[in-house]
């Protein structure tokens, strides 16, 4: 289906650049936008570091909340008394998180 | 009458015609007739009636309407025709370009305005197709000092993301494209794609409004990916699977929205939130961030990354409707396939048939369909409502709200998911 | 107001053009009944300033006063202070090339006071005018009262723009609304000429 | 639990607005219907009647050839022109009316306050696009004729809402 | 199939992972890193873990990834294309990395491994799941402990502490 | 089933509950609380928690050592005589982190991560399971990492972190490299099991399981300071908080002896033949190349680094002749109970000269005798018995070792020569020390007494009292050390 | 299964061969952090094909766990590099030179 | 004389953390002006409001036009509002030419002004919702504006600039039928602008995403001479129909709408409830007006003067206290017109407003200081 994707997108775009005029006398035009003004300084630098604890918070998370997958799809064959560890697991992991928010939440500090 | 096309010639447009005709042609007889060749030559093809199919063979039955069926229904059965169209890229096209049309009409009638009205005679029903033309046919400028590989790949990289995430949705029993025993996981990591293409694309453009966009679209996506993997798990719970077409199937019964009504709210606000869909479009907030990450795309490109975000809103509502609507579930209200027509019709003095192939679908599938249809369109339609009745809301509070009250959310309902379980209302011994 | 043929005149002797041209100008030897209220006003400001401050008119709400440049920040202080007049509603430049003189007003109005409410101060002050303006150079200067009305910020950089007039201690004294490429005459003076006109 | 019930509400009134009429107006196919005959002005009493301020028509039996309306129009939009016209009016001794170019004018309607023999008054007609700009200056000819109009829509206030009926 | 399958995956895994060490733009680097991953993911598909591998593609394409690609993207544009190596420096590194993989994979292709084969039904997800909770459920908390201690560290290294004195007190 | 009361389940508790409270208490203070409020829990954890393994070993709850259990961790003796050492370890930094990391912004993290490190150190000794083995690592590490990088705006110590940062992924990768090899040879992760598959190992699979071994060795390596692997060694210590230092040296890096004695050691016996050579030479190169290197070095945290690197070496004597002499584990174990005291003692002790003088270059110690007596004295004393002068605690340890090394000679011709390495390289080490000596106390004019840090003086006279004591009179740490060891059995030699 | 055990192992050695050149020869520390994973998804994957011939569950479950200890590593590495980046406006390893060494 | 210039809006030195935005004046949030505001991050820590792209001249031109022909120049500034705009103008002309004006001509321009004052909020209003990402309330501010507009045309016979005010009156009387008609209409405007509480002004996200953001204190407002709703949103009861009644103001109920908190989500609320108010003084207006009589004092095309004079004169409009301050020296021209514009007073407020904000509340901040780039410009 991804290959297909492609197979099938990759045409639109040639069609497109076949059919589409083009024409390359105003440099202007291939400046990238910055509402009318000649573009000043790199437009790549911005970084919003107010939410990088975020982003931190995520790659962490991510593997808590697929962890949990793993537990979860099992949890019909498992005992009752295995819930137990998953719960100090997430125990562990809602401190470590309500400290991470704490810190996410001063935005002052990034 | 220099105001409509300011050096428009007639012949000139005839020639470039004739040129592209001239292409399509060179082009289809170079590489496209030896293509047909090896493919026929090295493609196995059905056994039909006892017969090997040959492109003879099916040459000669195409002439024949009644011996034409089975070789539609061979060509039915073949993972080519799931890709290409049925439960695949066609399906989900057609229900992306409907979701276009009912959107601009029904926040056109919210909104007290018409709406697409002139193309196409009834309502501007062909607005779409107007609107690809043009967009094809628009020139595609790429900023200087961009990128280009990434910026070029990047639309095409989303709509086949997007077709990878629709062919994980299963529409009837046993039509799904591909059917993984791990499919829930599977949309998670095709879910993880598209903040990736997202930020390259963003970053490819070499321009400020595209990259504050791409920023903000990866902080969104990534941040509400959490609260959706994790109010999906009470469902995970309750029916100890991960395949899609199995947790559809188990909600024969009555649907899971019923026992897990938490989950699914916190899976339809993350959910628009990963479609960056009014109130959380912040990276195109236009007030603010012109296009966001989209700023810089032009022409097809443009048009591609606006197909690959219908896909996945379908995507996604049919996600909605497998995990917690019940899928294909619902009362058969599809007319069983008339018998005569398997033995054939008397239409006055000459009798038609029998057709051997008929019927192409059978009725459980013909039904499931018409139920994922429904219930698909009616969440596709709760997904569109919020853009008319609600602002944009602004990142921090999104990510707040994502991170504190769905998260919360999500485990209230991964607990209700376990309180079920363990009190014995569902699970082994329980209702299901 | 005079004729322009004078304009040579002009030229050779600024000094003493502009302190016969102020008496002149203003006649008052009309005393009509004046508003009470807003008699006050201006008595106040006689009362402190004496012939520094010239009281230009008294009507219904509306009190007009000059002074000369050296003390308009005093008068503008006193204003603020005593009579609680507390932001400015624009700040006007008008160009008297006959005087040589361009002629900067605050409209001044005030939130506080609801007696004032009504009110509008007219403080008019003058800075001299030279014909070949170099803003910023010349002495086409006044003044800035912004750090005691906050609210003069932008209509001093417009007059300074438009008229050509430096103020003195604005923080910001840049363009506001003219093209980065102006390079003409500051356009609200009288020998800005619209083409054609 | 204000936030949900604001959501709920507005989510309400979203869906009842999809039961509310259109108020579009459709307009090639509909056109609003105006006030009179257009803006008029009765130099006796100095005072104008109410009306569309659009295309002006101008009456030759009444024109003096006076120009005051074309002083008028030079302090606001300099859109008016007198020109020579063939025709011989008793009354226009030079035989000048005005010729109104419509891409300056700014339809003020000051010429019309400025005509003391009640020659120009201003018509409902305001469709004057033309694709060149030739087209859009108007010859005292033009202007003499009275435009055709159909014009019949006007707001109409129901239960349902408003829409232009 | 399959070895047409492996041969590809082998391609992009070890194509992609010089790649990722090679190319000049750190950008392309982090993408050709996906590669790599992604191709593991692929050959773990291959080897019947599909769990692993959707986890594989969930944290390591999904997050890690993303983590690496805003980091390399803080980083100055001159320093993304910026390399600073000396040839001797590489040639040493070239004979490290033969060494190793010739002496480790002569040891592989010596021993007793290379005739093994299977035809035993692959491990079902759910015994992962089933592990986690029961026999390894200590290095399951140990595991938590690893995760918050590594969120709650990273974040204090990462925030910022000179801020009172900058420019944000107006 | 592993019991719910067993030792490490139960440090666990103590330990991760106030290491992930802690951040949650300084939320609720709004972090204003100050640095000692949180040392105080984080010490009083660390009492609690070294109480309750005391607790255990007079009950003697404790089982032999080295027994394989069925589970991922194993509730013996081995275990809690590394729980006690790295407590012990764990308590200095705590204490000696009292003043030092007085000005930091978020001290609660700081503690927390302490413990946190703490509980992967002890987990490391308790674990009998490969998998958990390898989790208890990490858990050491990680925290570690972000230990070392603690002080932001010191450029040395962000530098420091990232190189320790990088070997240190580097050496758990190869960790995993190694446990995948060994893991796929035996089919199991559980320690037991792999004894016994390695006892039976399909000879074609000889080299693989050699490979594993040489994996291991160099992941764990890495942690431990061993020759070819301690590049960054220096580096970290010098550039890493000085209290962090401490339990790097004497904590981090016992745990990998730990998991050395229980995967290699233990684990691979049937191997023996082929890694106790390797061990051999390692250990003459570690501590060569560490003495050499510490005698070229000017600044005071450098040239401890190296000596730790050296006494990496000393231990591993006994790890190398372990199989053939009972001896050598037990003075491995020995001496890295007197290490970690020794070394964390002298850490501390230069955290305490930081903190009070900024000075870590030998030069600028002179007259330190005078200025800080206590501190200077209990450097001295941990000095000389890191060099192992007689009276001291160290000289047992070293002795017990050099004996085992002569023990084993009957079986391993090359075992005395690792003795004689052992002791020229404690009189070259005794070249250094005795000139920090020289400098700190018949150098320098006279100087004015400064005051000393009360916490660290409280750990400078724990580590005098603890050195002089088990010096003069050994029997009770012998017992204790004897009662830990585990017994190599060798009857599955070849 | 067609393919043997061989052929992955063989493919995990490559990766740590190219991972340990990356290590050696790289001096830019993200690049270097790129090696460090090559070399972690290459036991990773020794790991998951040995448990794949044994059969057994051990080596998914400890291919799950290395690869969310890497997420931890990753974390942690990339702060690192941010208060580095802050404090010296670059990422090259050699050209922090605070420490001699 | 640009090189002696002081520097043109060359930017201070910044650090590698922050980004410069130019904000317009091509871009969808921005109007015909230019924000150069530089962001640290989400946050912005400094904002430079560049007007001047569509200055046009217009107290120049004054300079050139007797004193009824200025009338269709001076109202274009604002073309939604052009009746306030133009109002202070005509009452100074009125007195600098000595003119009275008949009572219903009063009544007529009260009516009208509030019309256009509610039309222009009504645009206003449909601008604040689409910088807020709320396309609805873009697009039925829009449509139920024409109610009103069509009211303006039957009265003015445009639809937007009217020209309808003059020295001396209104240009013509009201049309037959009008009264029933306007109260229709506003009564149903009146009924629509109610409903748009549930989606817009009591939605809860709308609440939450500009309440505490750019708040404006009293005293600030105050200081920076800020006036119309961003005044009375910040606590400040003054409202020159109240205050200073001009016309018949003073014969009609007023009340005045005020808000304590100063933030965004106050000053968009304030306009909002002066519709209300609007709707009550047409009704009032319509109730009290004479019935007939003559709109409009006859006046010649060119009139004169009566001598040398200054005048100032202020008015309520839809953005707030708009004056005009006309020096005549006595001839047919004026000699010089000023108009002091309410959205050139509320700019001032926006740097400091916007400083320290997040960048998403930077459309909602500046979109609520109710400032209209035309206006500002002239």
């Amino acid at each position: 289906m991804f290959a297909f994707g492609i197979a099938a997108m990759a045409p639109a775009l040639i069609i497109s650049r076949m059919v589409s005029p083009r024409k390359r006398s105003n440099p202007v035009k291939f400046l990238p936008m910055e509402c009318g003004q000649v573009p000043s300084g790199e437009g790549r630098t911005h970084f919003m570091m107010q939410y990088y604890p975020y982003i931190l918070m995520f790659v962490v998370f991510d593997v808590m909340a697929i962890f949990l997958y793993a537990w979860g799809s099992a949890l019909l064959e498992l005992p009752k008394s295995a819930t137990l560890p998953m719960m100090g697991f997430l125990a562990i992991m809602f401190g470590a998180m309500a400290f991470a928010l704490y810190q996410s939440g001063r935005r002052r500090i990034w | 009458m220099s105001a409509i096309a300011p050096k428009f010639k007639l012949s000139e447009f005839i020639k470039s015609l004739l040129d592209n005709a001239f292409w399509a042609v060179l082009l289809a007889s170079l590489i496209g007739l030896p293509i047909i060749q090896i493919v026929l030559f090295y493609i196995e093809m059905p056994v039909i009636d006892g017969e090997l199919l040959t492109p003879f063979l099916a040459l000669t039955w195409l002439a024949d309407p009644t011996r034409s069926l089975p070789i539609l229904k061979a060509f039915m059965a073949t993972d080519m025709f799931r890709v290409m169209a049925f439960p695949g890229f066609g399906f989900a096209a057609l229900i992306a370009a409907g979701t276009i049309f009912i959107e601009r009409k029904m926040l056109a009638k919210l909104q007290l305005r018409v709406g697409p009205f002139y193309c196409g005679k009834i309502e501007g029903i062909l607005q779409l197709a107007g609107d690809g033309l043009k967009l094809i046919s628009k020139e595609i400028i790429i900023p200087a000092k961009a990128d280009k590989p990434i910026f070029w790949a990047a639309p095409v990289i989303f709509v086949a993301t997007a077709a990878a995430f629709v062919a994980l949705i299963p529409v009837a029993p046993g039509w799904v494209v591909a059917d993984i025993d791990l499919g829930l996981l599977g949309v998670f990591a095709v879910i993880g794609f598209f903040p990736i293409i997202t930020i390259l694309s963003a970053w490819s453009a070499n321009s400020k409004f595209p990259f504050i966009g791409g920023i903000r679209a990866l902080f969104q996506m990534v941040s509400f990916e959490i609260p959706l993997i994790l109010s999906l798990l009470g469902v995970v719970i309750l029916t100890g699977t991960l395949n899609l077409s199995e947790i559809a199937a188990s909600q024969s019964s009555f649907p899971w929205i019923v026992f897990l009504p938490v989950g699914a709210i916190v899976f339809f606000i993350t959910m628009l939130a990963e479609l960056e869909r009014i109130p959380f479009d912040l990276p195109e907030a236009e007030s603010e961030i012109v296009a966001g990450w989209l700023t810089e795309f032009s022409g097809m490109m443009y048009g591609l990354v606006q197909l690959g975000t219908y896909l996945k809103l379908y995507a996604f509502a049919g996600l909605f409707v497998v995990l917690f609507l019940g899928g294909w579930n619902g009362p058969m209200v599809v007319p069983p396939f008339p018998e005569e027509l398997l033995v054939g019709v008397e239409l006055g003095p000459l009798t038609v048939g029998p057709f051997p192939g008929l019927p192409l679908f059978d009725q459980e599938m013909l039904n499931g369909t018409l139920w994922f249809v429904l219930k698909t369109v009616g969440v596709i339609f709760f997904i569109l409502l919020p853009r008319g009745v609600f602002p944009r809301i602004r990142i921090d509070m999104l990510l707040s709200l994502g991170w504190t009250k769905l998260i919360g959310l999500a485990f209230v309902n991964i607990f209700i998911a376990l309180g079920l379980l363990y009190a014995g209302v569902l699970g082994p011994g329980g209702l299901q | 107001m005079s004729s322009d043929s004078e304009k040579p005149v002009v030229e050779a002797k600024p000094e003493e053009k502009p302190t016969p041209a102020k008496p002149t100008a203003k006649p008052e030897e009309k005393p009509v009944e004046l508003p009470a209220f807003e008699k006050g006003i201006s008595d106040k400001l006689v009362e402190k300033f004496g012939d520094k401050v010239e009281v230009d008119f008294v009507k219904d709400d509306r009190v007009g006063i000059k002074t000369s440049k050296e003390n308009v920040h005093d008068v503008a202080q006193f204003i603020r202070d005593d009579l609680h007049y507390d932001h400015a509603e624009s700040v006007t430049g008008v160009d008297y090339p006959a005087d040589n003189e361009i002629e900067v007003v605050y409209h001044l109005g005030s939130y506080t006071e609801s007696s004032l409410a009504r009110q509008v101060l007219t403080l008019s002050t003058r800075a001299p005018r030279e014909s070949n303006p170099i803003p910023g150079q010349d002495s086409t200067k006044l003044p800035s009262l912004r750090d005691i009305f906050y609210s003069v910020e932008f209509g001093e950089r417009e007059v300074f723009e438009m008229l050509g007039v430096y103020f003195d201690g604005h923080p910001d004294n840049r363009r506001l609304l003219l093209p980065e490429d102006w390079a003409d005459l500051p356009p609200l003076r009288k020998d800005f000429a619209i083409k054609g006109r | 639990m204000g936030t949900a019930t604001g959501i709920i509400r507005a989510l309400n009134s979203g869906i009842k607005h999809l039961a509310i009429k259109r108020f579009t107006l459709r307009y090639p196919e509909e056109k609003l219907k105006f006030v009179g005959d257009g803006y008029q002005f009765d130099p006796s009493t100095g005072v104008g009647i109410a009306g569309l301020k659009g295309r002006h028509m101008l009456f030759h039996d009444h024109c003096t050839g006076c120009q005051l309306c074309s002083i008028a129009c030079e302090g606001v939009a300099e859109a008016i022109a007198m020109v020579k016209v063939p025709e011989e009016q008793k009354q226009n001794k030079k035989s000048i009316m005005p010729q109104i170019d419509y891409g300056k004018c700014v339809f003020c309607g000051l010429c019309v306050d400025a005509c003391p023999f009640y020659a120009l008054y201003m018509t409902n007609d305001y469709e004057l696009s033309s694709f060149t700009k030739e087209g859009l200056i108007y010859t005292p000819a033009q202007l003499a004729v009275k435009p055709y109009l159909t014009q019949d829509s006007e707001i109409q206030i129901t239960d349902r809402g408003a829409t232009h009926g | 199939m399959a070895d047409a399958v492996f041969l590809a995956l082998t391609v992009i895994t070890i194509g992609s992972a010089i790649a990722a060490l090679e190319l000049r733009s750190l950008i392309y680097g982090s993408i050709a890193l996906m590669g790599t991953l992604g191709g593991i993911a692929g050959f773990f598909f291959l080897l019947d873990a599909p769990f692993v591998a959707l986890f594989q593609l969930a944290v390591y394409v999904g997050s890690i990834a993303v983590l690496i690609l805003f980091t390399v993207m803080l980083v100055k544009r001159e320093l993304i294309f910026n390399k600073i190596e000396d040839k001797r420096r590489k040639f040493a590194g070239i004979g490290l990395m033969m060494v190793v993989m010739v002496g480790l994979g002569a040891v592989f292709l010596d021993s007793g491994i290379k005739t093994i084969t299977t035809d035993e039904p692959a491990v079902d997800f759910r015994d992962i799941g089933t592990d986690f909770v029961t026999y390894y459920w200590p290095a399951l908390i140990l595991m938590g402990l690893i995760l918050a201690g590594s969120v709650t560290g990273a974040l204090v290294l990462a925030k910022r502490e000179d801020v009172e004195n900058d420019q944000r007190t107006n | 089933m592993l019991e719910i009361t067993s030792t490490p389940l139960i440090l666990i508790a103590i330990l991760g509950t106030v290491g992930v409270i802690l951040p949650i208490i300084s939320i609720a203070r709004k972090e204003k609380g100050s640095n000692s409020f949180y040392a105080v829990i984080a010490f009083a954890a660390l009492i609690v928690s070294m109480a309750y393994v005391g607790y255990e070993f007079i009950n003697e709850n404790v089982a032999a050592s080295a027994l394989f259990s069925d589970d991922v961790i194993v509730n013996d003796a081995f275990g809690g005589f590394f729980a006690i050492a790295m407590l012990i370890v764990a308590l200095f930094t705590t204490v000696g982190s009292f003043n030092y990391m007085r000005k930091h912004n978020s001290p609660a993290v700081y503690y927390s991560l302490i413990l946190l490190a703490t509980i992967g150190m002890i987990l490391v000794a308790y674990s009998t399971d490969l998998v958990m083995l390898f989790v208890a690592w990490e858990l050491m590490s990680i925290p570690t990492y972000i230990l070392v990088g603690y002080m932001k705006k010191n450029p040395s110590s962000n530098e420091a972190a990232l190189k320790y940062f990088l070997f240190g992924a580097l050496s758990s990768a190869i960790i995993v490299y190694g446990i995948a090899i060994s893991y796929g040879l035996t089919g199991s992760t559980n320690i037991g099991e792999v004894i016994e598959g390695y006892s039976t190992l399909d000879p074609s699979l000889l080299p693989l399981a050699l490979l594993s071994v040489g994996m291991f060795i160099a992941g764990f390596g890495f942690k431990m300071g061993l020759v070819p692997f301690h590049q960054w060694l220096p580096d970290t210590y010098e550039g890493a908080p000085s209290p962090v230092t401490a339990l790097l040296a004497a904590a981090t890096k016992k745990a990998g002896f730990a998991a050395a004695i229980r995967i290699i050691v233990l684990g691979m016996v049937a191997l023996n033949l082929d890694w106790t050579l390797a061990l051999g030479i390692i250990a003459v190169m570690t501590m060569t190349i560490g003495n050499v290197a510490a005698i070229m070095q000017k600044n005071l945290s450098r040239m401890l680094a190296y000596s730790s690197i050296a006494h990496a070496g000393y231990i591993l004597i006994g790890l190398a002749v372990a199989p053939y002499s009972s001896l050598g584990l037990q003075g491995s174990l020995y001496q890295i109970f007197n290490h970690a005291v020794m070394k964390g003692a002298a850490f501390i002790a230069i955290a305490g000269i930081v903190t009070t003088l900024a000075v870590t270059h030998i030069d600028k110690l002179k007259g330190l005798g005078r200025r800080m007596p206590i501190t200077a004295l209990g450097m001295v004393i941990s000095l000389f018995a890191l060099a192992g002068v007689p009276p001291l605690s160290g000289f047992w340890s070293k002795l017990m070792l050099f004996g085992s090394a002569l023990d084993a000679s009957t079986a391993l011709w090359w075992a005395p020569w690792l003795a004689i390495a052992g002791v020229l390289n404690s009189a070259l080490s005794l070249a250094y020390y005795g000139w920090i000596t020289r400098k700190m106390y018949f150098e320098g004019e006279t100087e004015k007494r400064v005051s000393e840090p009360k916490s660290i003086v409280a750990v400078m006279i724990f580590s005098i009292i603890f050195l002089v004591g088990f010096g003069v009179y050994p029997e009770p740490l012998l017992k204790f050390v004897e009662f830990a060891t585990p017994v190599v059995s060798l009857g599955l030699m070849p | 299964m067609t393919n043997e055990l061989i052929d992955f192992t063989l493919v995990s050695v490559a990766l740590l061969g190219i991972g340990i050149y990356g290590l050696a020869v790289k001096r830019n520390f993200i690049r270097m952090l790129f090696a460090v994973e090559i070399i972690i998804n290459a036991a990773n994957l020794s790991l998951v094909a040995f448990g794949r011939f044994l059969p057994h569950s051990g080596g998914q479950t400890l291919a799950l766990f290395s690869i969310a200890i890497a997420a931890a590593e990753v974390a942690v590495g990339l702060s690192l590099i941010i208060v580095a980046y802050r404090m010296y406006q670059n990422v090259d390893i050699a050209d922090f030179r605070s420490l001699k060494g | 004389m640009t090189d002696i210039m002081p520097p043109g809006l060359a930017l201070k030195k910044v650090d590698e953390r922050i980004m410069t935005l130019n904000v317009g004046p091509q871009h969808p949030g921005s109007g015909h002006m230019r924000i150069v505001v530089q962001i640290d991050g989400d946050y912005i820590v400094a904002c430079d409001p560049d007007p001047g792209y569509v200055h046009r001249g217009e107290e120049k031109m004054a300079e050139y036009r007797n004193y009824i022909t200025n009338v269709p120049h001076l109202e274009r500034p604002v073309i939604h509002d052009s009746c306030n705009v133009l109002y202070p103008y005509v009452l100074g002309a009125e007195e600098i030419l000595g003119i009275e004006v008949p009572e219903r001509a009063k009544y007529v321009r009260v009516i009208c002004s509030e019309l256009n004052r509610c039309i222009y909020t009504m645009y206003w209003l449909a601008i604040y919702g689409i910088f807020l990402g709320h396309s609805t309330m873009f697009m039925w501010p829009a449509g139920d504006r024409e109610l009103l507009i069509d009211l303006m045309e039957k009265v003015s016979g445009a639809r937007v600039t009217h020209a309808h005010f003059i020295p001396g009156g209104v240009r013509n009387d009201l049309p037959a039928n009008f009264e029933d008609v306007c109260l229709r209409q506003v009564n149903y405007f009146e009924k629509r602008i109610k409903e748009y509480a549930a989606v817009f002004y009591d939605n809860p996200i709308l609440i939450s995403r500009t309440q505490d953001t750019g708040v404006l204190s009293r005293e600030n407002a105050i200081r920076y001479g800020t006036t119309g709703s961003v005044l009375r949103a910040s606590g400040v009861d003054y409202d020159l129909r109240v205050k200073a009644p001009y016309d018949v103001y003073d014969e009609l109920d007023v009340h005045t709408n005020v808000m304590k908190e100063g933030d965004s989500y106050a000053r968009s609320k304030v306009p909002w409830l002066d519709m209300m108010e609007s709707c009550n003084i047409i009704r009032q207006a319509l109730q009290k007006m004479p019935k007939s009589g003559s709109v409009r004092t006859k006046l010649k095309p060119n009139p004169k003067t009566k001598g040398p004079a200054t005048v100032y004169k202020r008015v309520e409009s839809g953005r707030g206290s708009l004056g005009c301050y006309i020096v005549s020296d006595g001839k047919t021209e004026p000699y010089r017109v000023k108009m002091s514009v309410p959205s050139f007073r509320n700019l001032l407020a926006m740097p400091n407003l916007l400083i320290g904000e997040k960048l998403g509340n930077m459309p909602s901040v500046y979109w609520s200081l109710n400032y209209w780039p035309v206006e500002a410009d002239r």
